[in-house]
């Protein structure tokens, strides 16, 4: 029986390993957290139809419990060696795995917006992250801002992150477009009577469905879009926002008051990524995401034989992109082993 | 009061705050279609009357959406209102109606010093 | 408004400040502007802070207006900027303290550019060698006169005579702090405290006891603008640029302006006039101005330093104001008189409650 | 002499009051007629264009002959309240003046004679006159009985719906229902006591008398009914029954040639009032295939009398003009709903200050002028087509709106701004006229329109393509080749209903391919629901419209659709079912068929079929 490790208990890792272990191998999950699901755990609704995160957190943890394979929390890789057509590997809870073949699953992290300084992410009172709405539209969620009322004009910044050299990532983070249409719905669907405005440089609708919410956006739920980027936020004296961007449709600057400022931050390959990549002796492209020797036929593959790659560590992926992303990778690592 | 040889010069910028929606929102309740444009310019680029003169039509909602009403008025007036930009348009706004439901209101909320 | 977020970022623009044995660079503006300022500046760090700085009179202007208003080639301004070096190695200095904001930036700005192509700077050395025979170094340590008295405003603040409080009302002065652009907004990391959250004049005005005011247009540039100010028919820019400063802080209602350049307070000080007499408007309490400083006058006032010796009476908007709140006595009569006690001219200022 | 009774008031009152009401409110609106007008009634009157309206009047608004044609059950309905009433009176007067001898009977004598005349009929025409005044009201009676019914289901008058009623209209339908029974009665009940009735009020007054208490009853019920003669009398003005005495005037002025001008004025309100809600025009109005089932012309025309017309109705109408010929008042239906376009949009009409910059091109001197039409451009296999079939036929022509060229003005006509729309036309008639032309090619019926009917362009003849086509086969000039293809042929509503021109097209396609005549076609034509005239619809809604009269269209299983107009062509062209051609691109189709294939190996259907798609 081959014994697979895979280094990130994300949606990646676990749809890697249940796939792996249905295929009939011995298969043990790495994950630095107390709990499986990585980044889904800060999400509360996903993207274009709104499914409850739980529905799929629930679908993870049920894997984990049925399916016999096992789960290593709370711990890290420190080495990985290979010796005679295996990898020896040492966790930072001094534990020894052997294994025939090893799956990078250690997804992404979130741009940390405090790096766009003009933003006045964590100084200002009402500037908050897409991340941080996540919660707040949780259904006990308070929305209010000074003065304990509801904000009565709410600004979304796309791109935060991302397409951006200032912010040193030239690549685009793909699903916060979508994500930003998603939150302003829900939003309005919480405030009636609030003014929502989007802060676009293009709007990249490219999945089943996204355009379709997009219109509905603009229809059903009058948010507006604006074409330009903000180049500043400024807090004023009733703590609420000054924000800057030109009106690139019209051709003329523009200046507006937000009570509330939400930030699309986008996707980076994490700490946790790079690491992966230094102890696996895997290379990173320029914008950090691990490389892959073939971007149509081995979307899987490391430049190490035997190390696979699954889901966001590869580049930014929606939840949908990532679960089939893994389940080719544990496609590919079976075919591997009966090559072998 | 002292004459300098200069003066505090008028913004450009488009000041949000001070945008007097009641125009659009009368237009958007009456042609809702109005709302899903993309500001494409298909438009525009088909435009009768654009061939003619200088005639922006994917700018009217630009115009009406901050508010700059007396740019609105005299931009509108050039429209034959033939039709073809409907044929063309990828949402399908109405845009006629729209033109002649700002033609109408216009006179209504066209700010007095204009 | 979040403070740890500020001391955050505070913290990411560090920037290191020579201790002692300064090479002084002048501004060519200030002198006539803020006559006072620089000596202030002098007698603090000589007197009170008991550092070696010395002043070669041979320098000259960096050229940075000419160079800024398209006048004087790139070539030129470097030679220029590599005899002051000169002076300064010749004087056995490293460490470059300048006054002036557009010299901060033009000597960073060159110093990056030799880094980045070492064959200017091989140009340069030749330049100059045959224009002056001189030889120079790069400085070791670049500080702008205002990153000096923020290192050392903690010994400042020990010796205050008069701190940045209201005797009136027991509370901090709302100070209002600005920037020169050319500080910070072309090298962050130059700037202490960086571009968009800078730290240099709010470490003075908190050490001094002061409040800052964090307004929304507080990035915004006085309006100086080199060509804007400098051809008549486009001052209206200028006095726009300012005027719209003047507008976002008026509701914070400011007790004073402080700014490290040697435009910035210049405009801010001269556009108050300038507005009201256009338009009657003024900006500060009971139809006042809002007082306008440099650090030094600042750092002066607060070490108890007379007003008038420091020249603030050349300031175009009142300080009265600010030195009745501070509770610094002061002589009206002696406002306009000179060492020798005779006038020494007053401006004719009609109709301006400034 | 004695005083008639006190019953006979509410009548005479009513009476009174109405006659003096519209000699009034007629003369009113005669007055507001253009001086034109005026001289038309002058020039007229005593002409036999009276007589000829007289006749009109007998046989639609008394014997309703359209109605019949349309719908017998209808027909009679109306025909026997209206012809049967109108029997009542002059008959009843007949007998009355028979009665008394002479010819000057006053009118409640007449209306009310079985009350006066206590004594049964002594001569036999008194006799005859009797009995026929009894099998009039019955035949009245019948019709009334129908009323009800159809009150209650219109549907089984095969009607698809019926118009809803006001208060006024209300009241002056039940005081009409209750006229009719009430006279039986009333004449039965005295029948009963003095035995004046005849055939058929004697006997039902015997049975009566010998239920009832008939002397207490007399009385009242004579009251009863003149009292529902004075009530309708007093309601007709408020109610839609205006249309009674209105529409004769109408029809008088009509047959004198008076129009409904571009503007609100006495004839066009005359016209309003001669609605009578028949809701027939319901029936053909394709808005009710989008569920639009408020903006047709009954109901325009009733806010317009109500002064509660709003811009939302107005201009949700397609004016494909397709209600008109069913309307059996005849009523101008597009220009009335046109007069108020043009109200209601008079303040912000365009200047078009920029045609004077002379951007566009200088008319070179020619022949032939060939104007596409702007939607045209966004069919160009239409204009290619064009090009191709001038160049087979040698034509000299001037392609005037090949780029940079204002619109025809039809488009903002048809939403009422007729003096914006005066601009366009100034400034194209101009570039027409100084190209020296003898001939205009349109390629858009609604630029057709609008050149024949608002450009005066004398001296030039106006062709819409398919006419020009037919003209140019007609002299050899184009080659002839039929196609195995079974075409239905669209009319499009400028075209056909708006200019009449409904066989050039046919018998030119005739000539290239099979044409299969369908049901809705000609007159009753659907419109694609692409009419530029509504500026109201959505886009489903007009999908909604183009998708009934295609599936009407694909019962015949064409291979392909024919149309002669680009809107329509687009229109239709969104559905993926049907190819869809303008008449132009089926000639030159055709020609290139000819030429192309060697002689005796013409293309089969089949492969024509396909091309037709590419």
């Amino acid at each position: 029986m081959k014994h697979i490790v895979i280094i990130g208990g994300g949606i990646a890792g676990i749809e890697t390993a249940s796939a792996l272990t249905d295929a009939g191998h011995w298969v043990t999950v790495i994950e630095k957290e107390a709990q499986v699901g990585g980044k889904l755990n800060n999400w509360s609704y996903l993207f274009p139809d709104f499914t409850p995160v739980d529905k799929i957190k629930s679908v993870l943890q049920e894997k984990c419990s049925e399916k016999d394979f096992s789960v290593l929390h709370q711990t890290e890789v420190r080495s990985i060696l290979r010796q005679n057509g295996k990898f020896s590997i040492e966790t930072s809870g001094e534990q020894q795995l052997e294994a025939d073949a090893v799956v990078v699953a250690t997804g992404y992290e979130l741009f940390d917006a405090r790096r766009k300084e003009e933003y006045g992410y964590k100084i200002y009172d009402h500037v908050i992250t897409s991340a941080d709405l996540e919660q707040l539209l949780l259904p006990n969620g308070d929305l209010t801002v000074a003065a304990g009322e509801n904000p009565k004009r709410i600004a979304f910044v796309h791109c935060v992150g991302s397409r951006d050299e200032k912010s040193g990532n030239h690549y685009c983070s793909k699903v916060c477009c979508i994500t930003g249409v998603k939150q302003a719905i829900e939003l309005r669907k919480r405030l009636p009577e609030a003014e929502i405005y989007c802060f676009y440089m293009d709007l990249r609708m490219y999945g089943k469905h996204f355009e379709e919410l997009y219109r509905e956006a603009q229809e059903k739920y009058d948010i507006q879009f604006i074409r330009g980027r903000l180049s500043e936020a400024s807090e004023k004296i009733d703590k609420s926002l000054l924000i800057k961007a030109e009106d690139t449709l019209s051709g003329r600057p523009l200046k507006m008051n937000v009570d509330l400022l939400v930030l699309l931050v986008g996707m980076e390959a994490g700490k946790g990524t790079t690491t992966a990549a230094a102890t696996c002796g895997i290379g990173c492209e320029e914008s950090g995401f691990l490389k892959t020797t073939d971007s149509f036929l081995k979307s899987n593959f490391s430049e190490q034989e035997g190390i696979f790659l699954a889901g966001s560590c590869t580049a930014p992926m929606s939840v949908n992109d990532t679960i089939l992303h893994a389940r080719s990778a544990a496609q590919e690592v079976n075919n591997w082993l009966l090559r072998k | 009061m002292k004459n300098f040889g200069y003066t505090v010069i008028k913004q450009r910028t488009i000041d949000y705050d001070q945008f007097d929606g009641r125009l659009l929102n009368e237009v958007l309740e009456m042609e809702p279609s109005f709302k899903v444009c993309l500001s494409c310019g298909g438009c525009t680029a088909t435009c009768s009357a654009g061939d003619l003169v200088s005639f922006n039509v994917r700018r009217m909602n630009l115009l009406l959406r901050r508010g700059q009403t007396v740019e609105l008025e005299s931009e509108i007036k050039k429209c034959m209102l033939c039709g073809k930009c409907m044929l063309v348009c990828p949402r399908g706004i109405n845009l006629r109606n729209v033109i002649m439901l700002v033609k109408k209101s216009i006179l209504k909320y066209k700010p007095v010093n204009s | 408004m979040k403070r740890e977020g500020k001391i955050q970022v505070w913290q990411d623009y560090q920037k290191e400040i020579a201790d002692d044995h300064y090479f002084y660079v002048r501004s060519c503006i200030r002198q006539n502007f803020f006559p006072g300022s620089e000596q202030t500046f002098l007698k603090i760090l000589r007197s009170e802070l008991k550092k070696d700085i010395y002043e070669n009179p041979h320098h000259t202007s960096c050229s940075g207006i000419g160079y800024h208003s398209d006048i004087v080639p790139f070539e030129t301004i470097q030679t220029i900027v590599a005899r002051q070096f000169a002076l300064m190695t010749e004087a056995g200095y490293q460490n470059l303290a300048v006054s002036c904001i557009t010299s901060f930036g033009i000597y960073n700005e060159i110093i990056e550019t030799w880094k980045e192509f070492p064959s200017e700077l091989e140009k340069v050395r030749n330049f100059l060698k045959k224009a002056t025979g001189r030889e120079f170094e790069i400085p070791q340590n670049v500080a702008h006169a205002s990153d000096i008295v923020y290192k050392f405003r903690q010994r400042i603040a020990d010796k205050a005579e008069h701190p940045l409080v209201n005797q009136q009302t027991g509370k901090p002065l709302k100070i209002v702090e600005h920037i020169g652009c050319h500080y910070s907004k072309m090298f962050p990391s130059k700037g202490v405290g960086g571009a968009e959250f800078p730290h240099v004049l709010v470490g003075m005005i908190e050490a001094w006891g002061g409040e800052v005011v964090d307004y929304p247009e507080r990035r915004h540039c006085c309006g100086f603008g080199f060509r804007q100010y400098l051809v008549m028919s486009n001052r209206g820019y200028s006095l726009s640029n300012s005027r719209k400063k003047f507008e976002s802080m008026e509701p914070y209602k400011p007790d004073a302006i402080v700014s490290n350049c040697p435009g910035c307070p210049m405009f801010l000080d001269r556009w108050q006039y300038v507005i009201e007499e256009m338009e009657g408007k003024t900006f500060g309490e009971n139809g006042q101005g809002i007082p306008v400083m440099t650090y030094e006058e600042m750092a002066g006032l607060v070490l108890g330093y007379n007003p008038w010796d420091m020249g603030m009476q050349m300031h175009q908007t009142n300080v009265e104001p600010l030195l009745d709140k501070m509770g610094i006595a002061y002589d009206p009569n002696l406002k306009y008189a000179g060492k020798d006690g005779k006038l020494i001219g007053k401006p004719m200022m009609v109709g301006c409650r400034c | 002499m004695e005083f008639p009774p006190s019953f006979i008031l509410p009548f005479t009152i009513g009476l009174l009051f109405i006659s003096c009401f519209l000699v009034i409110i007629v003369g009113i609106w005669i007055s507001q007629l253009s001086k034109i007008d005026k001289s038309r009634i002058r020039n007229n009157i005593f002409t036999r264009k009276s007589l000829q309206a007289i006749r009109e009047i007998f046989s639609e608004s008394l014997l309703h002959r359209k109605i019949f044609s349309k719908n017998p059950v209808l027909g009679y309905m109306h025909m026997s309240l209206a012809f049967g009433w109108f029997l009542l009176i002059v008959v009843g007067h007949i007998d009355a003046c028979n009665h008394y001898q002479t010819l000057s009977v006053p009118a409640y004598k007449a209306i009310f004679m079985r009350y006066f005349v206590t004594e049964p009929a002594s001569t036999l025409s008194g006799k005859i006159l009797a009995a026929s005044m009894d099998l009039l009201l019955l035949f009245v009676l019948s019709g009334v009985m129908l009323a009800y019914f159809k009150r209650l289901n219109s549907r089984m008058f095969g009607m698809k719906k019926t118009t809803r009623l006001k208060t006024g209209d209300r009241i002056a339908l039940s005081a009409l229902w209750l006229i009719f029974p009430l006279r039986f009665l009333a004449e039965s009940v005295s029948a009963g006591i003095h035995h004046n009735g005849s055939i058929i009020s004697q006997p039902t007054g015997n049975m009566l008398a010998s239920l009832l208490p008939v002397q207490s009853l007399e009385m009242p019920l004579w009251w009863a009914y003149s009292g529902s003669l004075g009530l309708f009398f007093f309601a007709l003005p408020v109610s839609r029954y205006m249309h009674i005495p209105v529409e004769v005037v109408m029809i008088f002025l009509r047959k004198y040639g008076i129009k409904v001008q571009k503007r609100i004025d006495g004839f066009s309100r005359i016209q309003v009032y001669s609605c009578s809600r028949c809701g027939i025009c319901l029936d053909s109005c394709q808005m009710t295939h989008a569920a639009i089932k408020d903006t047709q012309s009954v109901y325009v025309l009733k806010h317009i009398r109500n002064k509660n017309l709003t811009d939302e109705k107005l201009f949700n109408c397609l004016l494909c003009g397709r209600c008109q010929p069913d309307c059996p008042v005849g009523l101008e239906l597009n220009n009335l709903r046109m007069t108020q376009r043009i109200e209601s949009t008079k303040e912000y009409n365009s200047s078009y200050e920029y045609l004077k910059d002379g951007k566009v091109a200088v008319s070179p001197q020619t022949e032939v002028i060939y104007f596409a039409g702007c939607m045209t451009h966004l069919t160009p296999a239409i204009i290619k087509s064009m090009k191709e079939i001038f160049a087979v036929a040698d034509v000299k022509y001037w392609f005037m709106d090949e780029d940079k060229t204002a619109c025809c003005g039809r488009p903002l006509m048809q939403v009422g701004q007729f003096e914006a729309a005066k601009k366009l036309i100034e400034h194209n008639r101009e570039r027409i006229l100084a190209s020296g032309a003898k001939k205009l090619v349109v390629s858009c019926p609604i630029c057709y329109k609008v050149f024949n009917e608002d450009y005066a362009l004398s001296g030039i003849s106006v062709q819409h393509h398919s006419e020009y086509l037919l003209e140019l086969m007609a002299d050899k000039r184009l080659p002839v080749h039929k196609m195995p293809l079974r075409v239905v042929y669209h009319d499009p509503c400028e075209l056909g209903r708006g200019s009449g021109i409904y066989h050039q097209p046919r018998l030119l396609l005739d000539e290239y391919a099979e044409v299969i005549s369908i049901k809705n076609e000609k007159e009753a034509a659907f419109c694609c629901g692409g009419s530029l005239a509504n500026i109201k619809i959505q886009m489903n809604e007009r999908n909604q419209i183009r998708d009934k009269a295609l599936d009407e269209y694909l019962s015949y299983q064409p291979d392909m659709l024919a149309t002669a107009c680009p809107l329509c062509k687009k229109t239709f062209a969104k559905s993926r079912d049907l190819p869809v051609h303008d008449i132009a691109e089926i000639v030159y189709m055709a020609i290139r068929q000819k030429n192309t294939s060697l002689p005796g190996q013409n293309k089969t259907s089949k492969e024509l079929k396909m091309e037709l798609w590419g």
